[in-house]
């Protein structure tokens, strides 16, 4: 008979989802589905306003990676606007990108994920959370605080404030760095960086303990996609894009951002609300990838930071080849990390760095104009088209969590497979599902979040609707 | 024109009227032309043709008779019978039996309640007269107030009349008439310019009053403004009318043509240094230039958005100068008190709500027409004595008077004396006089959300109170009737009553919530049935699940495929 | 250019501009005869498009802003052509305690437009008025500015096909 | 201070000097002056949103209502002159109440969502529901999607933040002469319009002179490339204006 269990909503992610599990007559998994039951409609909504005001408009597709979607949207503009950037502005900007993704990942890592790890999957769901593990392991708990504290904090100094700055607009940033604040940044950053390589010891040594995990986390052979540097370095704000295979084979190579569309293309589901990116060569459902901090290390030919070059090249020696395990996005988040706080030490020394000369003023030259950077979840493209007058015409946006959603539907039927018994439901089973969606840190949209006691209800339904068993938290 | 020469237009034309042994009379008012009056007039003039009657008989179109329920309608005269429901194909009948018996068939009965209860100032020519003739309203003593103002009177006596009278404002508020002049009177400004306007906008929905009397007796009005102009030092005067009313335009054009050619209006009239004339104004569908600084506006040839008062017309008003607006019934009632003196009004209506007032009455009641009862008389004779009551044997739920300013009453205050002060107290208002009667098939929290919808979309926009407060109203209102509402809806809605009612620019937004809150006072169980039924369906729908975050909106347009969910799965 | 020296000239070779010219003329080309002469343009051409707004600002050296917003806010002002026929149901309180609204829908469902509206073939145009002043007939239909009162459902719609159905033959040769 | 231009009561010769009370205490003033520039003197405030110092009174926004004693209605301060013995109450829980209403019904009457807005940080009407306590929006939001204009070479006109507090209107009238700007339609509908309801940058009679951008309390007027949280109002212009073309008459 089959039935179908439903996990609704699904908890410490950012957003609101749900994941269907279909259950064959012999209550095995046959198909499992991550639904978004979100409608957002920014694409929709964008239309008709002008283009200046769409970093800060756009920024608010997400409470999490503002600053993310902040820089994809000022880049789109500035070749609206058919503008290089002044060489500071771009520094600058590259700053508080890193500054995000260093905030993000230790959100991801320390305070979703961690307790995952740490009190393991079937704890009590009372106590695996980040406060659970500030009870039990309180210098980790006290790190991963602490990191993302001083990623807000380097926010904040440059734009103003934590969440949702306005500092980046198109053509530049709209203040220049002053001495006080590149001394307030600079004193930041060796915590920082003890922090990082402190975790990334800590991670290492506990690294066996999750081999089950690492195994069936959506451990399958996929492409890979992300930006590199012109030279196949680590590349966050700008960048060419590049397409690797699950055996390292590069297939897609220095494509400007501008071409995205040749490399992807987007279907529509009836069951979810998010988009289903492909890559095109392959052609739909087939052509599924993975972006990301995993994403991101597979691709790359080297880091381009001293410390994070070291941890890079023992984590690709795991597998010697592209690390194909869902479960390893948090192994690459570490060294993400420690990259973030290394760069940002580099750019700080620039000599440049503090000159006046932030923003490059001009009308809108271009009616198309195509952003692409990497959030901390992957890469996100905006891309933007407008009137003479300036207001957006059509909008498409592909965000990280968009890559993934292929990815991440396969994910969830292997986990299922693998874990969920179909006569049983069991807490910790379903935890799991859940945690696989977790290791792609999905943003899917919104700032909604949940720690601790989350009210669930899985039900257990047959193709009649009968319900044949429930569970509660 | 001299004193004299009006005596003997007066004279010439009472004669020529009784040289007649018959005088027909048809109904040329807006209700009987509607139901084609004028087919009914031109049979009868054909049938006195056919037979030879033309030095016996005449045939006139009047003004409005009152029972617009049962137009056409058609009297005769001196002897006073009354047809209602007259067809073109009744004129044989009528014509061939003026010398006998009337026809039982078409008789209206002029001792019911209908007639006989009403006492008649504004409305005494009104279906009397022909309206198009200057020398008809002559003839029955028009034009004579004027005279005696101009000829005997000093303006500050005129003024001391008035006051005399009692006479209020029939526009609205109620403000003492007398008081208003005096005002208007003392203003000075430095190049001397006064004006006195007529408002004739007459806008509440359901409500005739103003239309009947502009179109049965157009002169009453010019005789009205005149005076008034002679006791406040005005020359000039604008008579704002909806255009929406050609007919009473088409009259007014007509009487003020005719007034200048007898020098009734112009310069020097009789003979006195006092000089006027009237100019129309036509107004383009704005309630809202039913209050005085929006008229103003509006006759300047600006949008109809009214300013803060202080200061008032009075004061400051067109074009700056001291300015007298007064509406078309009050007006109306000047020339009769010139004439009979102010004592003689005072003793009509009670203590403080002097002489008549004339309702529209219409809504679910047996006899709709145009009304007019002394000040005082307790709703329960206008509606069920005047009106005939209830028709289709239903149940009398509310009557609803003042408009969109006004409010609903319930039958408890059937006995309540119509008065400014009585109902003021109960919640609602004179206004201009429209009455509208509701029977127990009707929604009390509709009747609401119609009011509200209403000054919605009158509201001229200029303050945020009206313009946002109307609208949101509105919306609550609907929601209350929808049963989505919940009773911190409710309690929103009472405040935004308060609030836009002490904080509005003007009358409409000030007025705009009081049939929400007569409704809310006195048919309260109505609110409660509709929240408690949204209650309900709430309870009923959702099932207690406090964790469904499943869409509104179904992502694109089928279905999901594979996924059972709680709330679609009954 | 002088908004005052140049006297404009009407916007067509039209011979009933002269009535809009007569309007203004009589009241000095004086910037409060705005609402009269827009009257005028209203009556003799059906609605006031935007050459006969800013032929009337020009003559009145009115903004043309303010003649806009004097136009759009008193309702009984068009800005748009009406459909040959007009029907204009009254919903003022007696009409509409009595089946306005009910008349209304029947209107709209049959001919598929809303208050405002003009069918796609312009042969009808539906209104609505805040009150005709014919309280005593309620419910009262203007059909093409002839006042009928107390009529239901089918009356309406059939006094509508009657009147849509007048002339038809003239208005095929004219598409 | 410059006086608005209110319509005066005929008759007043000479402005006389008159005392009356503000919030308790004894002030005097010249008869022909608003009861808010006589408060403003004697440092106190009262809100206000579609005065502006410079312009004709409007009274429209019913932010400066005041009690008055004896008086049964409040009365807007902007354009009330005061009057010999007059009592007035700038301040009370019931006008607070009815001044947080007035700015929860301009929230919910259109899009002001700040966070997205050039003038977020530099707007009146952010910072008056700071200063006023308006905490949140207890109306549903009506969120009409309206236009944005940005036909004009140097300006844009945004629809969904205007207040309608006709600031705008009143400069271009007043001070520039141009008239460019008016309302069309009225109640919810109303809108604010160039000449005949055309694009701004189609409009002949406007000369490009910025004062509406730079009077207006909001986002809706701004500077064409100004990004979210640039966009810095100059109103400090307006007296001065003012006072020179006055000081031409005789």
């Amino acid at each position: 008979m089959p039935r179908e269990i439903e996990i609704n909503p699904v908890t410490r992610i950012e957003g609101h989802a749900k994941i269907t599990l279909k259950l064959d007559d012999n209550g095995v998994v046959s198909d499992a589905l991550f639904h978004v039951t979100q409608f957002r409609g920014f694409e929709k909504f964008c239309e008709g306003r002008p283009m200046t005001e769409m970093p800060s408009l756009m920024a608010r597709t997400c409470g999490i990676c503002p600053v993310s979607h902040l820089m994809a949207a000022s880049k789109a503009c500035d070749q609206l606007l058919a503008v290089n950037i002044p060489p500071t502005a771009d520094k600058l900007r590259r700053i508080m990108n890193l500054a995000q993704i260093v905030q993000s990942h230790a959100l991801s890592f320390f305070h979703l994920s961690s307790p995952d790890l740490l009190m393991g999957m079937d704890a009590n769901p009372a106590k695996r959370n980040i406060f659970g593990v500030l009870g039990e392991y309180p210098q980790l708990a006290k790190d991963g605080i602490r990191l993302r504290a001083i990623g807000q904090t380097v926010i904040e100094i440059l734009g103003g404030k934590r969440i949702h700055p306005a500092w980046t607009v198109p053509g530049g940033v709209n203040a220049p760095l002053t001495p006080e604040k590149h001394q307030q940044i600079s004193q930041l950053m060796p915590e920082a960086l003890e922090i990082a390589q402190r975790t990334l010891v800590w991670f290492k040594r506990n690294l066996s303990r999750f081999s089950e995990e690492a195994a069936a986390f959506g451990n399958f052979p996929t492409y890979f996609l992300g930006l590199v540097t012109p030279t196949g370095g680590l590349e966050h704000y700008d960048g060419l894009l590049r397409v690797v295979d699950a055996r390292g084979q590069i297939v897609e190579d220095m494509v400007p951002p501008e071409r995205y569309l040749d490399i992807i293309a987007e279907a529509v589901e009836p069951y979810s609300f998010m988009k289903f990116p492909y890559l095109k060569a392959l052609g739909y459902p087939q052509g599924i990838y993975r972006v990301g901090p995993l994403a991101r290390l597979n691709i790359i030919d080297h880091v381009g930071t001293p410390l994070a070059d070291q941890e890079w090249a023992e984590f690709r020696e795991m597998h010697r080849g592209p690390v194909l395990s869902s479960f390893h996005y948090h192994y690459a988040r570490l060294i993400e990390i420690l990259y973030g706080v290394e760069r940002i030490m580099e750019l700080l020394a620039d000599k440049d760095i503090m000159s006046p000369r932030v923003r490059a003023r001009a009308r809108p030259n271009r009616d198309e104009g195509i952003g692409v950077t990497e959030a901390p979840r992957g890469t996100i493209m905006h891309h933007y088209r407008i009137d003479e007058h300036g207001l957006v015409t059509w909008a498409n946006l592909i965000i990280a969590t968009g890559h993934n959603n292929l990815a991440m539907n396969r994910g969830v039927l292997q986990v299922a497979r693998h874990f969920v018994d179909g006569s049983k439901i069991q807490e910790g089973m379903l935890n799991r599902v859940e945690a696989v969606i977790r290791c792609y840190d999905p943003c899917l949209s919104c700032a909604t979040h949940a720690y601790g006691q989350m009210p669930m209800r899985i039900e257990l339904r047959s193709a009649t609707g009968e319900l044949l068993d429930q569970v509660g938290r | 024109m001299t004193p004299e020469e009006l005596q003997k237009v007066a004279i010439i034309e009472q004669e020529s009227q009784e040289q007649y042994d018959h005088r027909i009379h048809v109904c040329m008012a807006a209700g009987c032309l509607s139901n084609r009056a004028d087919l009914v007039k031109q049979q009868l003039e054909k049938q006195i043709a056919a037979n030879g009657l033309e030095r016996r008989c005449t045939v006139k179109g009047v003004g409005c008779m009152g029972l617009c329920a049962a137009g056409p309608l058609v009297s005769i005269q001196p002897k006073g019978i009354m047809y209602q429901e007259v067809k073109p194909t009744d004129a044989p009948d009528i014509i061939q039996t003026l010398d006998k018996a009337p026809i039982e068939r078409l008789r209206c009965d002029t001792a019911m309640p209908f007639f006989k209860e009403q006492k008649k100032v504004v409305l005494e020519n009104c279906g009397l007269i022909d309206p198009e003739r200057v020398e008809e309203y002559i003839a029955v003593g028009g034009y004579q107030g004027l005279l005696k103002a101009l000829t005997e009177m000093q303006p500050a006596e005129v003024i001391e009349e008035v006051t005399r009278s009692g006479l209020r404002g029939r526009g609205g508020a109620g403000f003492p008439t007398g008081l208003k002049w005096s005002t208007v009177a003392k203003a000075q400004h430095p190049d001397g310019r006064k004006f006195v306007i007529c408002n004739a906008d007459e806008g509440d929905p359901g409500a005739f009053m103003d239309r009947s009397v502009l179109e049965s007796d157009p002169h009453r009005i010019l005789e009205g403004m005149a005076i008034a102009a002679y006791a406040v030092g005005a020359t000039q005067g604008y008579l704002y009318v909806r255009a929406e009313y050609p007919l009473a335009v088409k009259r007014l054009k007509q009487a003020i043509r005719q007034a200048e050619r007898l020098a009734l209006l112009g310069n020097n009239i009789f003979g006195t240094p006092f000089s006027f004339n009237v100019d129309i104004r036509l107004g383009a569908g704005a309630f809202v230039c039913g209050e005085e600084t929006a008229l103003i506006a509006s006759i300047e040839g600006k949008r109809g958005q009214p300013r803060p008062r202080p200061p008032f017309p009075a004061e400051s008003g067109l074009w700056g100068c001291p300015t007298l607006i007064n509406n078309v019934e009050t007006f109306a009632n000047i020339p009769p008190i010139l004439r009979n003196g102010g004592e003689w009004f005072a003793q009509i209506g009670t203590e403080k709500s002097k002489g008549t007032k004339v309702f529209a009455l219409a809504g679910r009641v047996k006899n709709t027409g145009l009304i007019e009862v002394p000040m005082g008389i307790p709703l329960r004779r206008i509606i069920f004595d005047i009106g005939g009551g209830i028709p289709d044997g239903r149940k009398f739920k509310a009557v609803q008077t003042g408009g969109p300013s006004g409010g609903c009453l319930p039958e408890r205050f059937l006995d309540m004396p119509v008065d400014y002060e009585s109902l003021m107290q109960a919640g609602s208002i004179m206004g201009s006089g429209g009455m509208i009667v509701m029977d127990d098939t009707s929604c009390m929290v509709d009747v609401a959300r119609y009011f509200m919808e209403f000054c919605m979309s009158e509201s001229c926009g200029k303050c945020v109170p009206c313009r946002v407060g109307t609208a949101q109203m509105h919306d609550l209102l609907v929601k209350i009737i929808e049963k989505r509402a919940t009773d911190s809806d409710v309690r929103l809605l009472n405040e935004l009553c308060d609030m836009v009612q002490s904080t509005s620019l003007c009358g409409l937004g000030q007025t705009a919530p009081n049939p929400v809150l007569s409704t809310l006072r006195y048919f309260p169980e109505e609110y409660e049935a509709l929240v408690q039924a949204g209650r309900e369906r709430e309870a009923a729908g959702s099932n207690g699940s406090a964790m469904h975050v499943a869409p509104q909106l179904k992502p694109n347009s089928t279905q999901p495929q594979a996924h059972v969910d709680s709330e679609v799965t009954p | 250019m002088s908004l005052v020296a140049v006297k404009p000239s009407p916007p067509s070779n039209d011979k009933r501009w002269k009535i809009v010219d007569a309007t203004m003329r009589r009241h000095g080309h004086e910037p409060r005869a705005l609402i009269e002469t827009l009257h005028t343009v209203q009556e003799t051409f059906g609605y006031l498009d935007d050459q006969a707004l800013r032929y009337v600002a020009l003559s009145l050296r009115t903004p043309l802003s303010k003649v806009y917003g004097v136009a759009t806010f008193y309702h009984f002002f068009t800005l748009k052509p009406q459909g040959e026929h007009a029907c204009v149901v009254c919903m003022g309180t007696a009409c509409y305690i009595k089946g306005a609204p009910q008349l209304l829908e029947a209107i709209g469902q049959k001919y598929g437009i809303k208050p405002g509206q003009t069918t796609a073939d312009n042969r009808l145009s539906l209104l609505t008025a805040r009150c005709v002043g014919s309280c005593g007939l309620a419910p009262a239909v203007v059909f093409d500015g002839e006042v009928v009162g107390r009529l239901d459902k089918s009356d309406t719609l059939a006094r509508i096909e009657k009147l849509i159905c007048a002339k038809p033959a003239e208005v095929q040769h004219d598409t | 201070m410059t006086r608005p231009s209110v319509p005066k009561p005929a008759g007043v010769a000479q402005p006389q000097v008159v005392t009356l009370r503000i919030d308790g205490r004894d002030v005097s003033a010249r008869s022909d002056e608003t009861i808010l520039s006589v408060a403003r003197q004697n440092r106190i405030d009262i809100p206000t949103l579609c005065y502006l110092d410079g312009l004709s009174g409007w009274g429209a926004c019913r932010l400066c209502l005041v009690d008055i004693k004896g008086t049964p209605k409040l009365l807007p301060a902007c354009v009330t002159l005061v009057r010999e013995g007059m009592e007035v109450t700038t301040d009370s829980p019931r006008l607070q109440k009815y001044r947080r209403m007035v700015l929860e019904l301009l929230f919910s009457e259109r899009n002001h969502v700040c966070s997205v807005c050039v003038s977020n940080g530099k707007c009146e009407l952010q910072a008056m529901a700071q200063r006023l306590g308006m905490t949140h929006v207890s109306l549903p939001y009506r969120y009409p999607r309206l236009e944005f204009d940005s036909s004009n070479d140097l300006f844009r006109m945004d629809h969904n933040r205007c207040i309608l507090c006709t600031r705008c209107v009143r400069v271009c009238d007043e001070i520039e002469g141009a008239h460019t700007w008016d309302c069309r339609g009225r109640g919810i509908e109303t809108r604010i319009i160039s000449d005949l309801n055309e694009p701004w940058g189609e409009s002949s009679t406007c000369t490009r002179c910025g004062k509406c951008v730079n009077v207006c309390p909001t986002g809706a007027l701004s500077q064409k490339g100004t990004a979210v949280a640039e966009m810095t109002k100059r109103v400090t212009f307006l007296p001065y204006l003012t006072l020179m073309r006055n000081s031409d008459e005789p």
